[in-house]
């Protein structure tokens, strides 16, 4: 496998595993938070507090390990920049593109998970 | 190959008569031309505007002093209704990705039309059609009337017994329709119906802006049309999903009403950042600070703008710990905004700006939309979100957004491309009073709903009474609708004196980056002699690429001139992949459409029979589409 | 609609209702929970002014430099790029997480609903179309459109509706909260010091969402208890006769139906509970005073004092009508 | 047209793939072009959206679900566990033929590709059929209108079997368009189709198994 076609699977996985992990980690969330203060929780006895941090535990991994590819593709797109011709200047622009969304999704992942523990479970707002 | 041997002139022709549409009104009926299709959007949604224009003004008309009654309460809930549901589904989705992506976006990804050009038809006939299906239940005096975000259990049988909320559902599901189908072309156009060596990294940023606003309606409209699925059985078959006695709930709706409709938002206001991206360069003579940058903002604030939705619910009575994500991601979808904020502001600082109408436009929208931006940002801290929720505080913040951020560049970009479609040049000072007046005139119109929001003022109320402090405010703030009215007049009057009156423009008057300036004006139906030669991101300043097209069309290379051809390329970098036939102009949009609407009228009131016959008609003129193949044209 | 009758009548109710109390002011709050928003949106508002500048001054700065030559197609593009991921990511993230932080895990805890135990008193808002239902649970007191609450002691509101969706909003004492249907909201109310504070259904709720406002009275504790053994009390039977025959009145004719009289056969649900009517100061959430002749022109027309409320026109003959009003005026 | 060369990079000639006729011309022209063909993209679009619509369905499902103390509401019996799902792996296991008849019409095997098809469509109208007759049972025991359970229970079983009809509706065209020889544009069409059963598929599991949840868990 060519260093390319290396650096086209690493921008792939920068572009699109820190995404999905903060839409895994935010729509189970909140729907946790949901069931943990719902009538049938009674029934499932869902706890919020460990929900939450293993989401929050497991979206930064992953978000982390999709920052890590984005900028290894940054490095190894050094030689051009993001007007050159495809393949590098378009990898180059995945990856400065992937590594602004994984820091900022990393930031909302970290709020969530925080408040989402800190906050009184259950208390209306 | 024999063609070979032509010279460019024949080869032209031969394009002439490929492209040729059919004659008079038939030829509108049955276009399938992106121009064409653009426009149509463009005249239809202008007409819906002033309707939404109007409603506005009845309301200010209104609320002008206290205890006013110019209109009974029934009639202003019908209208402030009626202006919400207009202004966003009937003219700046349809105006941006309808109007302005339609004409622009295959001129500026270098392409003949789009992937789907009968669908693109379709998708025109389908909105006209629910536009009027809308306007005859409020001309029936069956105008929905349950606020554009028609909650339940307000709009439910026992307390909405009228037929305004079938009017309403059907109708959003019946735009929704057009809009998806919409979304869906434009994606797969831009995906694969680029010129030849317009890779990712070559998409002009007004492209990425409606690539994010497609795919916001893609995956927003959905929520919207389930809603109002689950409404309309609840009304006309008696099920229970809104219906709390039995099993229901009414927060069901807000939730999946947001989850479109915080993502609505952006979609309706991302095209207006990519007209702003495609002006800036070209008044600034200068490439976009950041490219990469504010191309991902463009697809980000979407993205994250599916995270935010009950940011509207903050005061429902959520538990906290579920409030606390939606608080996150609506403090985070702020960047996106600020980083193309400040690359826009770093443009024009760095580059060389003419200060000319479009721009001005701009300029005046990036301080609208600040504005707006910043009192958004002060929705991320809940308890102020508490406070002001449902007031006029809400309204100014959401118009500074909607009418400052989405409808400015609307404005400057009709200045901006006037010259392609017309070929006239707009006369600028007229353009730049126009300007002013408008600008004055939101400012005087929302900035006072601030205050009177602080005030207590709550929002959707037909009176107010005299005592409470807030009559001033509501004074300056309908002289300020009238003063935009006034402003607004004075634009389309320039543009219509001009289109008569103007000057010829020349193919490319303001030295634009884009490829839709390398072509004349207006284009012609085949919009290129050649498929152009692209690579870079501002492909008509690359004047080498230019002169490789004559040559190209001397030597008959990508001239593509034996039937409606056109190069398909690869999703990602854009190889030259293969070279399809499209097919044109044809009649079944509209029989389509003709169908579907007696479907939906049926379904109004309640003759599921009829609505079935229709149903099957509309799968047989489904058939007579596809019928016949494009090979065998 | 024949304006005529009405007219006359809005500058009275103007008049009557002015004065003290008659704003709805978020930024003069008169609670703890109201004043931390408050000052929550003046720090806010600085942010948004020092923002608004910022890009302000980077426009005038471009106008200012407008026909400039430059050379190439990306002059100062360094410059761009340091300003953008510097001002618009850095600056940006780190201040919106400061104010995620500061607003929603701290400030947030002033305007939650109250843990339980926090408050001894509880009182129950219940929206009508169009107009606000209360009663004081352990109490038989129902009143309507006036609530009142001791001064500077902790009270439980809990938002319940009888419809649709309305919110309970008295801005300045605290943050509103929706009435939904088959959900139990609740926020705590508190008033530093004795006064009449003004409040609005701010959630639209058909046609008179416009009047819907109602009055909350923080009494002085002793005055409080006053009040509400006054309201918990059976309506006096009336003692004179016009006023005995405007009872009569009220239970044959369509009144009974919709309207509750404590003390007598009248248990109609759809209006509010009339049985102290005489110790409110408005009528109709706020539309007008409670004053003889207002009550009059109500009883006779509302429709066109309140379009679309739920009164029917009752066709009294005069005579019905001055006894009936007589007979109001008992139920103190 | 030739091959050209310009900006120092060889554009390669294109094969006019809607020219192509017959089911060898078809399937090297085909073989030429590089990636998917728009119409992929557009089923894909398709997909997007309409997976995003039955999103919302089972979020209310679950959604009204954590609101109720008992689920199914007291009076209303527990849905059936395994033969919904047992059918529903059957329709699933139709995308296997699905699949074979897009891969013969790429490789121009176009008598295989309609077999394919024609036996694909057989086991689907066949669970089409029963589901039918299962639907008109399960409405004598409980309506839409009897609660909200009903209410979501039918929406979402009865959107699905929309899905399953038009895929059928979808099949019979293609057949149709298949038995008069393959062009490019059916080749196409093949891909479309089967791509649109592969969604149905899944959509039918996870539809069956949301339904049959309120008996498991």
């Amino acid at each position: 496998m060519s260093r390319i076609q290396k650096l086209a699977v690493l921008q792939w996985v920068g572009i699109f595993v820190a995404p999905l992990a903060w839409v895994g980690q935010h729509m189970v969330g909140q729907a946790i938070a949901q069931v943990s203060c719902s009538v049938a929780n009674a029934r499932w006895g869902v706890s919020n507090d460990a929900w939450q941090i293993g989401l929050l535990v497991g979206a930064c991994l992953l978000i982390l390990a999709s920052e890590g590819a984005a900028i290894a593709v940054y490095r190894g797109t050094r030689e051009g920049d993001y007007q050159s011709p495809p393949p590098v200047g378009r990898l180059q622009l995945f990856a400065v593109a992937a590594m602004t969304t994984n820091f900022l999704l990393f930031v909302i992942v970290l709020l969530d998970g925080i408040a989402g523990v800190v906050d009184p479970a259950c208390r209306q707002s | 190959m024999a063609t070979l041997e032509l010279p460019a002139e024949q080869r032209v022709d031969r394009l002439e008569r490929m492209w040729q549409p059919r004659p008079g009104i038939l030829g509108w009926l049955t276009t399938t031309d992106h121009k064409r299709v653009g426009l149509l959007y463009f005249w239809t949604t202008l007409g819906l505007f002033g309707a939404g224009g109007v409603e506005a003004l009845l309301m200010r008309t209104q609320l002008i002093h206290a205890n006013n009654d110019v209109l009974t309460p029934g009639q202003y809930d019908q209208v402030f209704t009626m202006h919400g549901i207009t202004m966003i589904f009937f003219f700046i989705i349809p105006m941006t990705t309808g109007a302005f992506g339609n004409y622009l976006i295959p001129l500026m990804i270098g392409a003949r039309d789009m992937a789907f050009p009968r669908m693109n038809a379709l998708s025109y006939w389908i909105f006209l059609a629910s536009g009027i299906f809308l306007y005859v239940g409020f001309a029936t005096g069956n105008g929905p009337n349950a606020a554009w975000f028609g909650f339940p259990p307000l709009s439910s049988r026992p307390f909405d017994p009228n037929r305004s909320i079938e009017f309403y559902t059907l109708a959003l599901i019946f735009n929704g329709i057009s809009s998806s189908l919409a979304s869906a072309n434009f994606i797969v156009t831009m995906f694969k119906m680029r010129a030849p060596g317009m890779s990712f990294n070559r998409l002009p940023t007004f492209c990425y802006a409606f690539l994010a606003a497609s795919f916001g309606l893609l995956f927003a409209l959905p929520a919207l049309s389930a809603d109002c699925i689950f409404l309309y059985l609840d009304r006309m078959v008696g099920t229970h999903f809104f219906d709390v006695a039995r099993g229901g709930s009414v927060l069901l709706w807000q939730h999946l009403f947001w989850f479109f409709g915080h993502p609505e938002v952006y979609i309706l206001i991302v095209p207006a950042f990519g007209i702003a991206t495609a002006i800036i360069p070209a008044f600034t003579q200068r490439k976009l600070v950041a490219y990469p940058l504010v191309a991902v903002a463009e697809l980000l604030v979407v993205f994250i703008g599916f995270g935010v939705w009950a940011h509207h619910m903050f005061v429902v009575g959520l538990p906290t710990i579920t409030i606390v994500f939606f608080a996150a991601a609506t403090a985070m979808v702020v960047i996106p905004s600020s980083i193309q904020v400040f690359a826009w502001c770093m443009s024009m600082l760095t580059g060389m700006p003419r200060f000319k109408t479009p721009l001005l436009f701009i300029a005046g929208f990036i301080f609208m939309f600040v504005n707006g931006g910043l009192t958004g940002i002060m929705f991320v801290a809940v308890p102020f979100d508490q406070q002001v929720h449902d007031t006029y505080f809400v309204i100014a913040h959401f118009h500074y957004i909607i009418f400052g951020a989405a409808v400015f560049p609307i404005f400057g970009g009709m200045y901006y491309w006037f010259p392609k479609v017309t070929g006239k040049l707009y006369f600028e000072k007229p353009g730049q009073i126009s300007f002013w007046i408008i600008f004055v005139g939101t400012n005087l119109l929302f900035f006072p709903m601030y205050v009177v929001g602080l005030l207590g003022m709550p929002r959707q109320v037909y009176t107010y009474p005299g005592n409470m402090g807030w009559t001033a405010y509501n004074l300056a703030e309908t002289m300020g609708a009238y003063l935009t009215a006034l402003g607004i007049a004075v634009l389309f009057a320039n543009l219509v004196v001009s289109y008569f009156r103007g000057p010829p423009s020349g193919p490319d008057p303001w030295l634009g980056p884009t490829l839709e300036w390398a072509t004349s004006s207006p284009p012609p139906e085949y919009n290129f002699p050649v498929i152009p030669t692209v690579s870079s991101a501002y492909a008509n300043w690359d004047d080498d690429d230019r002169e490789l097209d004559a040559r190209k069309l001397a030597e008959g290379v990508m001239v593509l001139e034996q039937g409606h051809e056109h190069p398909v390329s690869t999703t990602v970098d854009g190889l030259f992949s293969e070279v399809v036939e499209l097919p044109h102009s044809s009649a079944w949009p509209l029989i389509l459409t003709v169908c579907l609407s007696v479907v939906f009228v049926m379904l109004v009131i309640g003759k599921f029979g009829v609505a079935g016959i229709f149903a099957v008609l509309c799968l047989l003129s489904l058939l007579g589409w596809h019928s016949r193949e494009p090979q065998e044209a | 609609m024949n304006r005529i009758r009405v007219l006359p009548l809005l500058p009275v109710g103007a008049l009557a209702l002015a004065g003290c109390g008659s704003k709805q002011d978020t930024l003069t709050p008169h609670g703890p929970a109201a004043k931390s928003v408050a000052s929550l949106w003046w720090w806010l508002l600085g942010g948004a002014v020092v923002g608004l500048g910022t890009i302000t001054a980077l426009l005038i700065l471009a106008w200012a430099r407008r026909g400039s030559m430059g050379e190439g197609r990306q002059p100062g593009e360094r410059a761009g790029w340091i300003v953008v991921v510097t001002l618009g990511i850095g600056v940006m993230v780190a201040g919106l997480a400061a104010l995620f932080v500061v607003a929603d895990i701290f400030v947030i805890r002033d305007t939650e609903a109250p843990a339980a135990g926090k408050t001894a008193l509880t009182v129950r808002a219940v929206g009508h179309q169009w107009f606000w239902e209360f009663d004081y649970p352990g109490t038989s007191a129902v009143t309507a459109d006036e609530m009142h609450i001791p001064a500077r002691t902790p009270v439980l509101l809990v938002a319940k509706t009888a419809d649709v969706i309305h919110s309970f909003w008295v801005p300045e004492l605290n943050r509103k909260i929706d009435t939904i249907p088959g959900q139990r909201n609740a926020i705590e109310l508190y008033a530093d010091k004795p006064g009449r504070y003004r409040g609005s259904c701010s959630q639209y709720c058909g046609l008179q969402h416009a009047h819907m406002s109602m009055y909350l009275f923080a009494d002085p504790p002793a005055r409080y208890r006053a009040w509400l053994a006054a309201q918990s009390r059976p309506a006096r039977p009336p003692t004179t006769a016009l006023a005995r025959r405007g009872e009569r009145v009220f239970l044959q004719g369509a009144c009974a139906s919709c309207h509750t009289i404590r003390g007598t056969p009248a248990h109609g649900y759809v209006g509010p509970d009339l049985t102290h009517l005489a110790s409110r100061t408005s009528l109709a959430g706020l539309t007008i005073p409670n004053r003889k002749d207002s009550l009059a022109r109500w009883i006779v027309d509302s429709q066109h004092i309140k379009p679309g409320n739920q009164m029917p026109d009752l066709n009294l003959t005069g005579p019905q009508l001055q006894s009936l009003l007589a007979y109001l005026e008992t139920l103190r | 047209m030739g091959d050209y060369v310009f900006g120092g990079r060889r554009e390669p000639e294109a094969p006019r793939t809607t020219e192509a006729r017959g089911p060898e011309e078809v399937a090297r022209a085909a073989a030429r072009r590089l990636g998917l063909p728009s119409s992929w993209w557009a089923i894909a679009m398709l997909v997007a959206t309409e997976g995003t619509l039955m999103g919302c369905f089972v979020a209310t499902y679950y959604y009204l679900r954590i609101r109720a103390p008992e689920w199914p509401p007291p009076g209303i019996p527990e849905p059936r566990v395994v033969v919904p799902l047992v059918l529903a792996a059957v329709l699933a296991a139709t995308s296997v033929p699905m699949q074979l008849a897009s891969v013969a019409a790429r490789a121009g095997r176009l008598a295989a590709a309609r077999r394919f098809v024609l036996a694909a469509l057989l086991v689907q109208a066949g669970y089409f059929a029963y589901e039918m007759v299962d639907f008109h049972d399960q409405l004598q025991q409980f309506q839409p209108s009897t609660d909200a359970y009903g209410s979501i229970y039918y929406t979402l079983l009865g959107a699905d079997h929309a899905h399953v009809f038009v895929g059928l509706l979808l099949d019979v065209w293609l057949l149709a368009k298949l038995v008069r020889g393959l062009t490019t544009y059916r080749l196409n069409a093949t891909v479309a189709v089967t791509w649109y059963w592969h969604f149905v598929n899944v959509l039918t599991l996870v539809v069956i198994g949301t339904l049959t949840s309120a008996a498991v868990i």
